[in-house]
């Protein structure tokens, strides 16, 4: 699913990013579902996660809140049936961004090999979404589904 | 458990037959059959492989990367890997995979015995009392008194952990380097 | 695919890197096939693309032109059918490398899951090649089919 | 495999982490073989690894040796028949953590797609033990088998 470029959240604050293309340019999706801002899983298996998050400012977007940044990525899973969330994946790094220079540019990438269950959701929080690059090639995440559960 | 006419250094067992591995210098193509030997092809350029095998594919030669200070010693072979060194002046630094530059000693260090040999590891200089064990985790070294650079070299056996010969990266008076590193 | 260390374009600006193993050491591909720098998709399916990317610069090189650098890596595609390319991913950070350091390191990850035809082709391109790390440990991309377009 | 946060090495050196929980949280295991601290192959065929390594201090654990730092990870393959280990992936970077931030964070993440043969073990090298961060959704490594080898 790659990032809906025309509703991104601002701030700084850790956020749930809710708005996902999913079926517009590379963005595509099966035997899944993505309904409110998350990707639900429809069939038990062992999926592979990923997401690539970019964070960017210039100049011209107005000065930064602070030059001393944390830019993170969290996916979580949330289990309905025991209400509980759960992050599973977590990356990103402080940051020094000084105010002197035209433009900041930093990536993450995430990935891991998780068991999920039917009905379980997979969803994304980032901070200081208001830097989000919401370009498709930028800010995107997926998963896949790699075998079933013995 | 391979029967004793089948050693496993030179021979592997293969459909209840005792086969041939291929030797250094070249990987197997193919396992032999009830009625064929193994067939074992040469390492490509810039490959190699150092014992008898049954692998399927030559090891890459190592990149003796100038971009991180480093410099060929040995260019390798199919049967001898790649050895690269650091260049004069800085010594390789096995967590970081990179050369760090030598240290200065502290003036101090080097008047008062000019005639000793320093041996200095990593990044701290330190004395080293007669024939003891250096500061270092995992480094033995002798000291030795004497003022020629290559006699030094050849009587001093450095041991790291995967038994590569570590530059000796001596405090001379003259700040002269006597060993190589070998990463 | 790892990187031919022996052939690495010079310079800071950003460059197709065409110079890859295939069948040296860790590099291994099947059912794709790599001509002209590029992969070729061989197959119709769902792939995951990757690309491992790490830049150094040690003070034996000499100088570097700007203490501000721009450390990137784009995936692309090229559709040839219809003259498109496009960037799948992208990933990678600004960057302040000190002069007064001995030596700067930074590697980056991307990784996605697209859909892909036969005849389409991936190629990577990257800023500041003179900086690229030549092991192939160190830079390397491929791509593995996950299963058929339904 | 998910960090045992109670068994991390001390320092700043590079040191093999053997210490990973293989069956709690997130962690699972299936037709690989978990011992003596290295994930070891049961089955020919082509993998994709992962690691996911992060790196955090916090001001209340004391000051830095140094605030010149490269915080690296190196995923390595040993092969007992040829008495050979060699680094499949290496990523990592470069890092000025200045003594007056309050805290510091910086997270790796590096994939790749190799073929691996039965009794062949990956392990997982990091510098900068001590500042790992333990949570299991921060530092974890993992394979799964894609397919055969032909």
């Amino acid at each position: 699913l790659t990032i809906n470029g025309t509703n991104i959240p601002t701030g700084s604050k850790k956020v749930n990013l809710s708005s996902w293309y999913h079926d517009r340019g590379w963005a595509n999706i099966s035997n899944m579902t993505f309904s409110n801002g998350k990707l639900r899983v429809n069939q038990d298996g062992f999926y592979y996660l990923y997401a690539n998050i970019c964070f960017r400012h210039h100049e011209t977007s107005g000065g930064l809140d602070t030059e001393f940044l944390q830019l993170m990525v969290y996916v979580t899973k949330t289990n309905m049936k025991i209400q509980n969330s759960d992050t599973l994946m977590k990356g990103g790094s402080t940051k020094y961004w000084s105010k002197n220079s035209e433009f900041h540019f930093y990536s993450i990438n995430v990935g891991g090999f998780f068991k999920l269950r039917a009905g379980e959701e997979i969803s994304i929080q980032v901070s200081n979404p208001s830097l989000l690059d919401p370009a498709q090639d930028a800010t995107y995440f997926g998963a896949f589904k790699v075998r079933d559960i013995d | 458990q391979i029967s004793p006419r089948c050693n496993s250094e030179k021979h592997y067992e293969h459909f209840g037959r005792c086969c041939t591995k291929c030797d250094p210098g070249k990987y197997m193509s193919a396992k032999c059959t009830a009625t064929s030997e193994s067939i074992c092809l040469p390492c490509g350029p810039d490959e190699y492989l150092h014992t008898w095998n049954e692998e399927d594919k030559c090891l890459l030669h190592k990149v003796c990367d100038r971009g991180k200070g480093l410099k060929v010693v040995h260019p390798g072979n199919q049967t001898f890997p790649r050895q690269c060194a650091c260049i004069p002046g800085y010594h390789w630094s096995e967590d970081f995979e990179i050369c760090q530059r030598n240290g200065k000693c502290d003036p101090g260090f080097e008047a008062e015995n000019p005639s000793d040999l320093w041996l200095w590891i990593n990044d701290r200089c330190s004395i080293l009392r007669r024939n003891k064990e250096s500061s270092g985790d995992n480094f033995i070294n002798t000291h030795m008194s004497t003022n020629s650079a290559s006699q030094a070299y050849e009587d001093t056996l450095l041991l790291t952990k995967e038994e590569k010969i570590l530059s000796e990266d001596s405090c001379y008076p003259q700040g002269h380097t006597c060993g190589e590193a070998d990463p």
